[in-house]
């Protein structure tokens, strides 16, 4: 008991001195996230928690700008010495948290770890780590297991953020408690569940941040975050709802700053199973979809409707020519071609968090062709779980390329080879599209790709493969006083920029 | 032995009717019972009363506030919300009486079991059960719900199935305090076995706390279940529960509290109308509880 | 002896509930004289506890009123008294013994503390000096004091009722209202019980009310005796008047319905009937509908209380002068 | 006593290991792979493949049971899938946040609530008492986390009082509490007064009464301490309830409790979590009620005595068969 009594006034200290420490404003920035990482090691995960805080505390060698540009960060500039080869030139003015210095030593070590992680097999599984050469203290030649067009795309992700080899070997398994990167924040405290507390470092290369103190605060509902900004309690509300995205825009206290991100939805069926592996139902699905009635109402208007199955922003993006848009009439001839002039029955299995309201309009919509849909609506879990292993007839989902190139989004989509388990959770199979795909992986010549690309792009549109739904979007809040916030496509905030007037 | 059972069957009606005119004499129980009442219509006859369908939508016509056209006013999607709670009343009333009844038939037969034999099958059902109870209700129901999957039923039977220790132990008592009766041991003396001497004899005489207990769990168990659709678990839509129309709600409360304001006090309605009937059963059916 | 220590006129007292107005007592009238005691005798309901908890100023909150009369005690109208000066007489100048021992002391507290608390609660002493006090009075109604830190369920029935009166009479009351004393127990503990009481009352000279339905203990222990019926003091009169010349029909089916060991009657005579609804109470003697001997006027008048003598007093028409003979002569 | 107590706690231990197997049985056999939802919609087969390799997930069943009741005889509860953290240590860290919301909800509830119980109970049928029992009505029937909602709304949004998540310090207790407290409250409300009413009927109020006793003191310590034991055992249950149960009431104002923590869990399939959670909740919840259970021989004689003759009564016979 009296330990316990103990626990419990320790606990209130460090809650107390953290409201004092949230009262001293000026210097303190507080930003309501929506998710918690599950690691402070960017190769210890490869979600978009994780990937949130490992952006403000590590630095890879290239980065993406606000536009998806890639652009130099610990390389100052790189180049192509063959197809599997590429030579990038390092800052030679950079220091981890720890004091150590930031040399090619470290870009070895990183890829030599992440070619163990379970987390970064799919995008930094091209390198070969022991190939990988160390010309001298600022120059490393990163070698490739095999020609791959993306691959400077790929080590502009979070998860091929650079570490420090002492700093990992000394923090074994509590590394999460004193991470050490190169970037603008150092990690003071987690609070799991409920905050992380970050300083600036004072070993930091570039402009430090206009403030000291960073807290980022664990809100789960969003429309509590949203409430929070309003009232003061945060500088910062990360993804708030696009309805709360409308009615703050009238609040003149209040900034919002929306983005498009590397995400789009969209409605797909296991097409290897009866009536979707059937194209005219699928094309008659398509056209009974009004889909943008489904994105305006969803998103308030406030949404675009995606073109393609990948956002626009995503190298190798072309808007497809909606063979198959929203015309009642044809659908119902097309369904009676494909032999289903009464309709059938069928199921539409969805992620209840996030696509729970689409699915209940495009229940109605297809209720006019005489399909009748069965919504299930599934926790994230069980939900993966049904479409990775096929038992789906219909679904929602998504997709992020977090690479920003068109092999992730659509090789891991519509391969054969990775059906069901690899992302191909359409469980569609086309030797043409395979044959384009494994073409433009190995390609170098961008131009190619992007024409390669668009080709795949024509032929899933034209098969309706999938109806495309909303591009995703990150909506941001932030008090007026808040300066220099970017909304950023991979849904990452650069943090370091925010000054206060 | 018959005369001595049809004695008791008319003890039994007698004290059911005394029951019903003490029942009547409550405001409470009597506010209670109209209450629940009309919430039972409205569920039954939702067909005859909601002026439209539950799933129909207009897009064109989102977050109207309540108005004589939708007197609720209508959700995200355009949906009248009257409708869709009166609708959702027959999900509720379902969920609550199809999980009690689960937890009633299951909970009751063991701790008939346990409380009649005793000893070592007492204790072993009983030691069961306490590992149920061990494990915090809420928890217990949301693992269930996760292992089975979202449904309408399987949501009933995680309600059910977590609440089933605290029948098994009210019944249990119950019988512990009848079966050393006297009417018991006659019925045993002639030769009746175990499962007529519990049915036609033990159960009869400990309805009265049953019943009550009935009218209160069914109380909790359409909060658990809005409680378990708030957390995305549960009712698949777009069947209107009252707890998942919260749960879909809750990202507009800022500027269209009315979405989630109805169904919350419907959720509260039928709650408060059980509560009341329960209480005001507890006290027509054990007189001396009565204050 | 001539000295009143109690006075009640024409105390009325309602219950009122949901179910309506239950008229517990109308227009009691009753004196007792210093050292005297009182034997308060009826059936169930007849408002013999109400009267008994009126003069405690007990009566349930907020059902039972008092609608008219006046109580004095020792000259003092209790009726007026603030709540204060009612709490001060309680326990120090009126105590009460209630009927059931059962449940008449607190299952939690030792039954040492109980009596303590009575005689801290009127006298400036310590703890300490009322733990010995609690004691002795422990050791005078019979019980080892070595007992006072047990707690109530380590007793029997009867020591529990000797724990209330020691309780009681723990701070020497001047009137001591015991409410069926011995109904709840063991014949053979109600003689030992009733012995105690007859002892301790002229140890400490207490005036005394006893309600009982049991005629046996009210020859035992009063000189005084009153039968109510109905809220309503039927006839009152000192023993031998009661015992050997009652004058009202009830009191005379009282004692007709209790077997007589002498002559062995095996004919009892009980009262046909129940006694009226309280909350419907009858225009005329309330006893009519019941009376062997009613009569039609009966039902009409309620009859005036007739004094027979200085003491015995009954209220019946048949006992009223001349009616007494018309009886007389038509019996 | 001390031997009492550490009897009731070997007692647990068959519960506990009961716990741990229905857990881990309904969450082994549940549909999902716990690797595949920690890498996400986007991870390939290798990845799943290394991740299940690494976290023992290929293991079967009896493996993976039998692993983890080694371990936790060892005292280690494991690793979280989804973070590496600790189980234990997360637990420790979080279960702070979660007593102290409890304990302030209950004491919160429970001292309102006892009062106006008590009150209520004594002027029965007065406007008190009707407000009293209205407000219990209510307060029972509102689902806390709409309650929650609705208070965020009025109180944080429009009246700008009180921030609206968070743990933070007194001004963020208040809105997480009053939402918590108020169904416990309502609950405590009733018993008190039904309890209270039962008691202040009882003959030896009348007796305390007709002692001259002082009517608060006679009320307090005379019905109240005679009515504390249904009260306590509600406030027990309730306790234990709100130890595991306050899930909602964590995701609607953001607080980093035990229960916010197990439900992200289980939808995570992070079974060291929730086997450890669950089974550190059931190991609280026995440790109340036994709680409860010396509390009741504190408050009431005849309950301790009960202990002390069965433990006579054993002395006894060991001394006969002795003999």
């Amino acid at each position: 008991m009296k330990r316990k009594l103990g626990l419990l006034f320790v606990v209130l200290a460090v809650v107390l001195s953290f409201s004092v420490l949230a009262l001293a404003k000026q210097d303190t920035l507080i930003v309501a996230v929506d998710r918690e990482p599950s690691s402070m090691n960017p190769h210890g995960s490869n979600d978009a928690g994780t990937s949130f805080v490992t952006n403000l505390m590590y630095e890879g060698l290239v980065t993406f700008d606000s536009d998806m540009n890639l652009v130099p960060e610990l390389a100052t500039r790189w180049e192509q010495i063959d197809d599997t080869t590429i030579r990038f030139y390092l800052r030679d003015n950079v220091y981890f948290h720890n004091g150590e210095h930031f040399t090619a030593k470290d870009v070895k070590y990183t890829f030599e770890l992440t070619s163990k992680s379970p987390f970064t097999a799919s995008t930094l599984g091209m390198i070969d780590a022991e190939a990988t050469t160390i010309i001298d203290d600022y120059t490393v030649d990163i070698v490739l297991k095999y020609p791959f067009g993306p691959a400077i795309n790929h080590l502009g992700h979070s998860t091929a953020a650079i570490v420090n080899q002492k700093a990992m070997e000394e923090g074994g398994e509590n590394y999460d408690d004193n991470p050490v990167g190169t970037g603008p924040f150092v990690l003071k405290k987690w609070n799991s569940g409920d905050s992380i507390e970050l300083t600036t470092s004072d070993n930091y290369w570039g402009e430090k941040p206009a403030y000291k103190t960073l807290v980022l605060r664990y809100i789960p509902e969003a429309t509590t975050r949203a409430i929070e900004v309003e009232t003061g309690g945060v500088d910062i509300a990360r993804a708030i709802s696009a309805n709360d995205a409308i009615n703050l825009g009238d609040n003149p206290n209040v900034n919002v700053i929306s983005s498009n991100i590397l995400n789009t939805s969209y409605l797909s069926y296991n097409c290897s199973k009866p009536p979707f592996d059937n194209v005219k139902v699928r094309q008659a699905i398509s056209s009974a979809i009004n889909a943008d009635a489904v994105v305006r109402n969803v998103t308030f208007g406030l949404g675009e409707r995606a073109n393609s199955v990948m956002a626009p922003s995503i190298f190798g993006y072309v808007p497809s020519e909606e063979p198959y848009g929203y015309n009642v009439e044809r659908a119902k001839s097309l369904l009676a071609e494909a032999g289903y002039a009464d309709g059938f029955k069928t199921t539409l299995v969805v992620n209840a968090v996030n696509a729970s309201t689409s699915a209940e309009i495009i229940q109605n919509m297809l209720a006019q062709i005489g399909i009748e849909v069965e919504i299930l609506a599934y926790d994230f879990n069980n939900w993966l779980d049904t479409i990775v292993n096929g038992r789906q007839d219909m679904y929602i989902g998504g997709w992020t390329t977090v690479t920003g190139d068109a092999d992730y989004a659509l090789r891991n989509s519509f391969h054969t080879n990775n059906k069901g388990t690899g992302g191909n959770r359409s469980y569609y199979s086309n030797p043409e599209v395979d044959a384009l795909l494994e073409q433009a992986a190995v390609e170098m010549n961008q131009g190619i790709r992007a024409e390669l690309y668009k080709k795949v792009q024509e032929v899933l549109a034209e098969e309706a493969v999938y109806v495309n739904l909303q591009i995703g979007q990150v909506h941001l809040a932030a008090g007026k006083h808040v300066k220099g916030l970017v909304a950023h496509p991979n849904q990452n905030i650069d943090l370091w920029t925010v000054y206060f007037e | 032995m018959q005369s001595k059972q049809t004695d008791r069957s008319r003890k039994n009606y007698s004290l059911w009717l005394s029951a019903w005119k003490r029942l009547k004499k409550s405001r409470m129980a009597m506010f209670g019972l109209a209450l629940f009442a009309i919430i039972c219509l409205g569920a039954i006859f939702a067909d005859v009363i909601a002026p439209y369908p539950y799933d129909f939508q207009n897009l064109d016509e989102t977050f109207q506030f309540p108005n004589a056209n939708h007197w609720f006013g209508t959700d995200s999607v355009g949906r009248d919300i009257f409708s869709r709670i009166l609708y959702g009343g027959r999900v509720s009333l379902q969920i609550g009486l199809v999980s009690v009844l689960i937890s009633v038939t299951l909970g009751g037969s063991l701790g008939a079991i346990a409380g009649f034999y005793g000893g070592k099958t007492d204790n072993l059902i009983m030691r069961t059960l306490d590992i149920l109870l061990a494990i915090p209700a809420i928890l217990l129901a949301i693992t269930i719900v996760t292992a089975l999957g979202p449904g309408m039923f399987n949501l009933m039977l995680a309600i059910g199935v977590s609440s089933v220790p605290s029948f098994a132990r009210i019944v249990r008592a119950s019988i512990l305090s009848v079966k050393e009766q006297e009417f018991v041991e006659a019925a045993r003396l002639s030769g009746c076995n175990d499962a007529h001497i519990i049915f036609s004899h033990l159960v009869p005489n400990i309805m009265a706390p049953i019943i009550v207990q009935i009218t209160l769990s069914m109380a909790l168990a359409i909060l658990s279940a809005s409680s378990l659709s708030f957390i995305g678990l549960g009712i698949q839509p777009p069947i209107p529960e009252w707890g998942a129309m919260l749960s879909a709600g809750r990202a507009y409360i800022r500027n269209y509290s009315h979405i989630v304001l109805f169904p919350g006090l419907a959720i509260m309605a039928t709650i408060l109308s059980l509560n009341l009937l329960g209480d005001g059963l507890r006290d027509a059916l054990d007189p001396r509880l009565k204050n | 002896m001539d000295e009143k220590i109690l006075e009640i006129e024409n105390l009325a007292v309602e219950y009122r509930t949901d179910d309506g107005v239950v008229k517990a007592v109308n227009g009691l009238d009753l004196t007792l004289e210093k050292g005297g005691t009182l034997g308060l005798v009826g059936e169930t309901g007849a408002g013999k506890t109400t009267t008994a908890l009126s003069i405690m100023r007990l009566l349930p909150d907020p059902q039972g009123v008092i609608t008219s009369g006046s109580i004095k005690f020792a000259g003092q109208d209790i009726l007026s008294l603030s709540k204060g000066e009612l709490r001060k007489m309680r326990g120090q100048h009126i105590s009460m013994v209630f009927q059931d021992p059962m449940t008449s002391l607190n299952p939690i507290l030792t039954v040492g503390d109980q009596i303590a608390e009575a005689i801290r609660l009127h006298e400036k002493i310590s703890r300490a000096e009322a733990a010995v006090r609690a004691q002795s009075m422990l050791e005078r109604v019979g019980i080892p004091p070595n007992r006072y830190s047990e707690y109530p369920h380590q007793f029997s029935g009867g020591m529990k009722q000797r724990v209330v009166i020691a309780i009681a009479l723990a701070c020497n009351p001047q009137l001591l209202i015991a409410d069926e004393p011995t109904t709840a127990l063991d014949v053979t503990i109600q003689a030992q019980v009733l012995a105690l009481m007859n002892k301790l009352k002229n140890d400490f000279e207490t005036s005394m009310i006893i309600i009982t339905h049991d005629l046996g203990v009210v020859a035992e222990m009063c000189d005084r005796v009153a039968i109510l019926y109905c809220g309503e003091i039927v006839e009152y009169g000192s023993l031998e008047d009661i015992f050997d010349h009652p004058e009202h029909p009830y009191t005379k089916g009282l004692f007709s319905s209790i077997p007589d060991l002498d002559t062995r009657a095996s004919r009892l005579t009980p009262i046909p009937g129940l006694a009226p609804d309280p909350s419907r109470l009858p225009k005329g003697c309330k006893f009519a509908n019941r009376c062997s001997m009613k009569r039609p006027e009966c039902v009409k008048t309620d009859p005036p209380v007739v004094n027979l003598d200085d003491l015995h007093r009954v209220k019946c028409l048949l006992a009223q002068g001349k009616d007494a003979e018309q009886h007389a002569t038509l019996g | 006593m001390f031997r009492y107590i550490s009897r009731r706690i070997i007692m647990m231990i068959p519960v506990l290991l009961g716990v741990v197997f229905v857990i881990f049985t309904i969450l082994y056999f549940s549909p999902g792979d716990p690797a595949r939802t920690i890498l996400g919609v986007t991870a390939t087969e290798q990845e799943v493949q290394m991740l299940s390799e690494e976290l023992g997930l290929n293991d079967p069943y009896g493996v993976q049971l039998f692993r983890y009741l080694k371990d936790l005889l060892r005292g280690d509860m494991g690793r979280s899938y989804k973070n590496n953290k600790s189980v234990s240590a997360e637990i420790l860290q979080r279960f702070p946040t979660t007593l102290l919301l409890a304990t302030l909800s209950i004491l919160f509830a429970a001292v309102i609530a006892i009062v106006a119980g008590i009150i209520s109970a004594i002027k029965q049928y007065s406007v008190f008492d009707n407000i009293v029992t209205g407000f219990s009505l209510l307060g029972i029937s509102i689902p806390n986390f709409w309650l929650g909602l609705m208070l965020i709304i009025l109180v944080s949004l429009h009246w700008r009082l009180l921030p609206a998540s968070g743990f933070y310090g007194p001004r963020y207790w208040i809105l997480p509490l009053i939402t918590n407290g108020v169904g416990y409250m309502a609950g405590i409300m009733r018993i008190t007064r039904s309890s209270m009413l039962e008691v202040i009927r009882q003959d030896y109020i009348r007796t305390a009464r007709a002692k001259g006793q002082r009517e608060i003191v006679v009320i307090l310590k005379h019905a109240l301490r005679n009515a504390i034991i249904p009260i306590i055992t509600l406030i027990g249950l309730q306790f234990g309830r709100a130890l595991g149960g306050a899930v909602l009431i964590e995701t609607v104002f953001a607080i980093p409790g035990l229960g916010k923590y197990l439900v992200d869990s289980i939808s995570a399939k992070d079974i060291p979590v929730i086997q450890g959670g669950v089974l550190f909740l059931a190991f609280l919840f026995g440790v109340v009620n036994l709680c409860v259970d010396i509390l009741y021989g504190f408050f009431d004689p005849r309950i301790s005595s009960q202990y002390r003759r069965k433990k006579e009564k054993a002395v006894k016979m060991h001394a006969k068969q002795a003999n």
